[in-house]
């Protein structure tokens, strides 16, 4: 038997996959086609404090190994979370990770109090790809300092896992990823998606109707790995590594890079029990190379012989 | 919903570029309801990465049949599925049309290019449950109709070369003059603008209409919340055409 | 007849697709698979002061649409392009764009001013995506200052064109676009590759010898023409479209996007005539929408309808 | 270096997941020298991205063949070609065997696995020009060996299921005692440890040796330079694989 479990500040996940934010929605849509309970932990479409209506269409793109999305959050509410979600969920012997957005500092706040009232949710993930309405739109992931001071604010109200979403779309995550370290969250999910964008040349129009959306899928996994492993090597919390990931040999590529466990996203599109066969392929692979527990391969990347940086790619 | 790996019967061209693919899907054929769809694997890799929707056509015993136009690389493939070979399909999905209300008599059909699709399974379970239907079919040209397993059919072809020139909605107009036909019920597939059309075609003439929409999809499932369908009333409130449809009763949505 | 060219600061190119960096040699090596004088210009391998051997081996990666590479600056060097290379070029009518890399400012100055005194070149595009040797490795691209300021003391050494070739992996490349802008600079070529990682989980090594690599081909596309969409709202002069582009649809969509030229990579190892099929199926394109001017596409794309940012993707 | 489509003639299977491609292509099977490569497009969409690189197994008339297993995307693709389709090539590619120096009379050609590539096609020329010609062929098992085409083969498989019981470099050790073959010549194609092998033995029986490499390529034609070769001397100085190579004097590169 392969050892799959691990904790984050000693909350239990069965296994090193779970369902990403968005992808997977509350949890309970799809259990006509696959038990949900053989999935490491399942994270919540984002919930904000008020329902949310999304933005019109097209909200979906397909494109070269990858797909854009501008969702724009819909969202039932943390409320209706509460009523109708939460009690399916915990009849389920699942880790709940409720993933939290929020367009000002006192709505995270806000979200995160409900849910800490209701229990329940076993850990929370911040998403903080959202734009910051008091700052004009600027996205709070983005801005360091509004990161940080986000993280500050959770981490006095919940003693539960607190986990920082970061976005790719900056110059240095790890940079950011400190930064959170540093104000108590007890790991980070990395990445949220690439800002990308598509025209249809017939109308001239973009195919999202908010012009620019994010972009996720096979396409971005290079991208992914890279930034889970420059995070990995420069905080010691566990790094949640997403981005692509749709074999088991997708995760096994992340654990090695330095990722305690990973998310499946837009695999589950494809196969909602992407992420139960990921988490039984690794499971199996371990067996086969005599590894007895999936914790053994985080961080393992074996770079001897890598030429220094300096030399490195131009 | 099921997930099954369907074994193919087989693909045959019906028009030029359109085929009938049929698989062999017993529950699915059972469970299935007109004007629901499945989602369908087109590659094994990931090109395209996505599934293609696809209403059922037809079922006929264990077999379940769609039709479908090539127009991509989906397309392209599944008119390269082997008889023999599997295919990865997810369904029923959606909700389909609601043929088995008591309030009206007359089903007409009304199918664009295409919107043929759905069609000949409801042909199947109105006259099971008794409905008078009528047909009306349009295409740009007459070589691409696709009139099997229906009843009552008129046309109409943009280019005039079968039936009325002109399309499927003025068809409507002229097969139900005003006021003549309040016990009838429209039922539409086919692309946006037709039924954008045949909506307000059924509000002028205050006839109940149900359309299958088509639309981008990510899922097909509803997980995803890729696929808004803008409803009438508050701005900007969606549903899902994954779940809440395909099929919407036009009064309720805004095409 | 389509009109196809266009200049820049006066100097003409034939038509609006260009061979990107890297991707197509010094532009004699292909002559027997494609006629380059049918391409709207050539970009040269960066050129070094020093003759470069590059990194060791692996150096190239396939990945989901894409490729992961690591060259390292492999090149000739600007003396044996001069005496080599330059030669065939001028007899062939051709623009040529020489590209120019360095690890320090002064560099960047020697080798332009030998391609200035040996003439023949028609433009330069500058490559700030090295390691600054002085600061440690750090990035010139990724440095606003730094980007400037090499822009600054390149300006006052020639009257060419000149074009500073920007990277993706910053938080907002418009930024960067605007301060070369501000230093004299004629146009901006966007993007470079993303930088991004894949491993062989057997061995549990990096597919690169030098662990991470850069990102290009058609998985990239979303997130360069996202980019030259910002960059070309926020600019007034040129912005050459890299990324992913295979197609002549493709380029249109930059050429929508506001790019007034396009550059094609990848694509080339795949079709070295890659970019000829590009830029004569825009021009096929364009007869049959009744265009008479490739420039008239560019920046036309209709974004009324889209919704604010504000509302955008989360 | 020509750019082709070229007619499938055929796709035969000669042993377990290992296939013989024959494509219609005069102008390649007249250009085209031992140890030279093509360059396949596998897909027409973008599934594999890159083209995937062959030695020549052999030409025949009109005819160049191809042997390949199938191990991933494109070679499964290969495997899939239909005769009478058409195939995107480019090549004949980099630079082959130096077999025609008249400082030596035998030619060892030695391959493993699927390193019998370009064996027959040197056969032949080595045939021609008047050279003995001795074949050592190593497997992981007999029913891997894919002998014809060639001549004076002894077999060594991993296995010992045929021939002799271990690698070919054993082989040719035994074939070739210490000083026996001043006169004989090594040309290797397989797998790099295998070659790594090869040019040690090749080394302390100083023996010439020329070995033909596989790795990592993007665009086949010398304008990536990501297939870069240790060359032996100065630290760090490479050529490129695909047009100074695939094939190499051992004496020359660090494998
Ligand atoms: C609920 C539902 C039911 C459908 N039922 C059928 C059916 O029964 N028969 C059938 O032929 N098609 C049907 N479609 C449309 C079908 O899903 C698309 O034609 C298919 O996805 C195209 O895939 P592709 O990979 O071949 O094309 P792509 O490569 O994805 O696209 C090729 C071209 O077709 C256009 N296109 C792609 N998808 C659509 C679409 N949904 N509508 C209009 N244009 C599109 C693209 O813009 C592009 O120009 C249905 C769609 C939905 C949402
Ligand atoms: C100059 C040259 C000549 C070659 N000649 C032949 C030949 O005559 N016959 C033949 O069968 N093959 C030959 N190869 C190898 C062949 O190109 C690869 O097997 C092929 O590219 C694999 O493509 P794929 O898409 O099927 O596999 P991929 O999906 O790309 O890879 C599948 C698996 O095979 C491994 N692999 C991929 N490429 C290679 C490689 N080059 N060497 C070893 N393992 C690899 C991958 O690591 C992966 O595990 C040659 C390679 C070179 C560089
Ligand atoms: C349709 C869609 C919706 C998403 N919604 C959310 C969301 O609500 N909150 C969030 O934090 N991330 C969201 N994401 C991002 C994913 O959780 C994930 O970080 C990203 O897609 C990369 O992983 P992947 O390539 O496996 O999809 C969404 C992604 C997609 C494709
Ligand atoms: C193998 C390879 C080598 C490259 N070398 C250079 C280079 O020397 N200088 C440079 O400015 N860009 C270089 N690039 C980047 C390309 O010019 C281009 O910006 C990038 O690949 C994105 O475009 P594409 O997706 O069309 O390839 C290189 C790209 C590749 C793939
Ligand atoms: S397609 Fe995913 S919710 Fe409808
Ligand atoms: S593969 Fe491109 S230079 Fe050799």
């Amino acid at each position: 038997m392969v050892r799959t479990e691990f904790h984050i500040a000693g909350v239990h996940f069965k296994n090193r996959v779970l369902a990403a934010s968005g992808t997977f929605g509350y949890g309970d849509e799809c259990t006509d086609l696959v038990d949900v309970q053989r999935l490491g932990g399942i994270v919540t479409k984002s919930l904000s404090l008020k329902p949310r209506d999304g933005n019109p269409p097209p909200r979906i793109v397909e494109t070269s190994g990858g797909m854009l999305n501008s969702i724009g959050l819909a969202n039932i509410g943390v409320h209706r979370f509460i009523a109708e979600k939460l009690p399916r969920l915990r009849a389920l012997d699942i880790t709940v990770v409720a993933n939290i957005a929020a367009s000002s500092v006192d709505e995270y706040c806000a979200v995160l109090d409900l849910l800490e009232e209701a229990g329940g949710a076993h850990a929370y993930e911040i998403n903080v790809s959202c734009p910051n309405v008091k700052e004009g739109g600027l996205n709070f992931g983005t801005d360091c300092a509004m990161t940080a001071g986000i993280t500050r604010r959770l981490r006095a109200r919940t003693r539960k896992p607190l986990i920082l979403k970061l976005t790719p779309n900056v110059a240095q995550i790890s940079t950011f990823a400190r930064a959170v370290q540093d104000e108590g969250a007890d790991a980070v999910s990395v990445i949220n998606t690439l800002i990308g964008m598509a025209i249809d040349i017939r109308t001239r129009k973009p195919l999202l109707s908010t012009v620019t959306g994010g972009l996720s899928g096979p396409a971005i996994k290079p991208v992914a790995l890279a930034k889970v492993y420059e995070t990995a090597r420069s905080v010691h919390i566990p790094v949640i590594g997403i981005g692509g990931i749709s074999t088991p040999s997708d995760a096994i590529e992340f654990f090695l890079a330095g990722a305690t466990a990973v998310q499946v996203g837009t695999a589950n599109f494809i196969d909602p029990a992407a992420g139960v066969h990921v988490a039984e392929g690794i499971a199996t692979w371990c067996t086969t190379q005599g590894i007895d527990d999936v914790g053994k391969l985080v961080g393992t990347l074996d770079t001897q012989g890598g030429v220094s940086v300096l030399e490195s790619w131009l | 919903m099921l997930h099954i790996l369907a074994r193919v019967l087989h693909v045959t061209s019906v028009a030029p570029n359109v085929y009938v693919l049929a698989f062999h899907a017993p529950d699915l054929a059972a469970a299935v309801r007109p004007g629901q769809f499945v989602n369908i694997l087109t590659g094994d890799s990931l090109q395209p990465l996505l599934r293609r929707p696809f209403s059922v056509y037809r079922t006929e015993g264990d077999a379940v049949e769609v039709i479908f136009q090539r127009v991509g690389k989906g397309t392209a493939a599944l008119s390269l599925a082997q008889p023999g070979g599997f295919l990865d399909i997810i369904g029923p999905l959606g909700a389909g049309f609601h043929l088995d209300d008591p309030r009206y008599q007359t089903a007409v059909l009304i199918g664009g290019g295409l919107g043929v699709a759905p069609l000949p399974i409801a042909t199947a379970a109105l006259q099971k449950a008794g409905k008078r239907v009528v047909t009306l079919l349009g295409a740009r040209t007459a070589g691409q109709l696709v009139e099997t397993h229906l009843e009552n059919v008129h046309v109409a072809t943009d280019d005039g070369t079968r039936g009325l020139h002109g399309t499927v909605v003025d068809l409507a107009a002229q097969y139900l003059p005003v006021g003549a036909h309040e016990d009838a019920r429209l039922f539409g597939c086919g692309p946006t603008p037709m039924l954008r059309a045949l909506a307000e075609f059924a509000r002028t003439r205050a006839l109940e209409c149900e359309v299958s929409l088509e639309g981008q999809m990510a899922c097909g499932i509803g997980i995803c919340q890729g696929c808004p369908v803008e409803l009438t009333g508050q701005l900007r409130t969606y549903a899902l055409m994954c779940k809440d449809g395909p099929v919407f009763n036009t009064r309720d949505i805004v095409i």
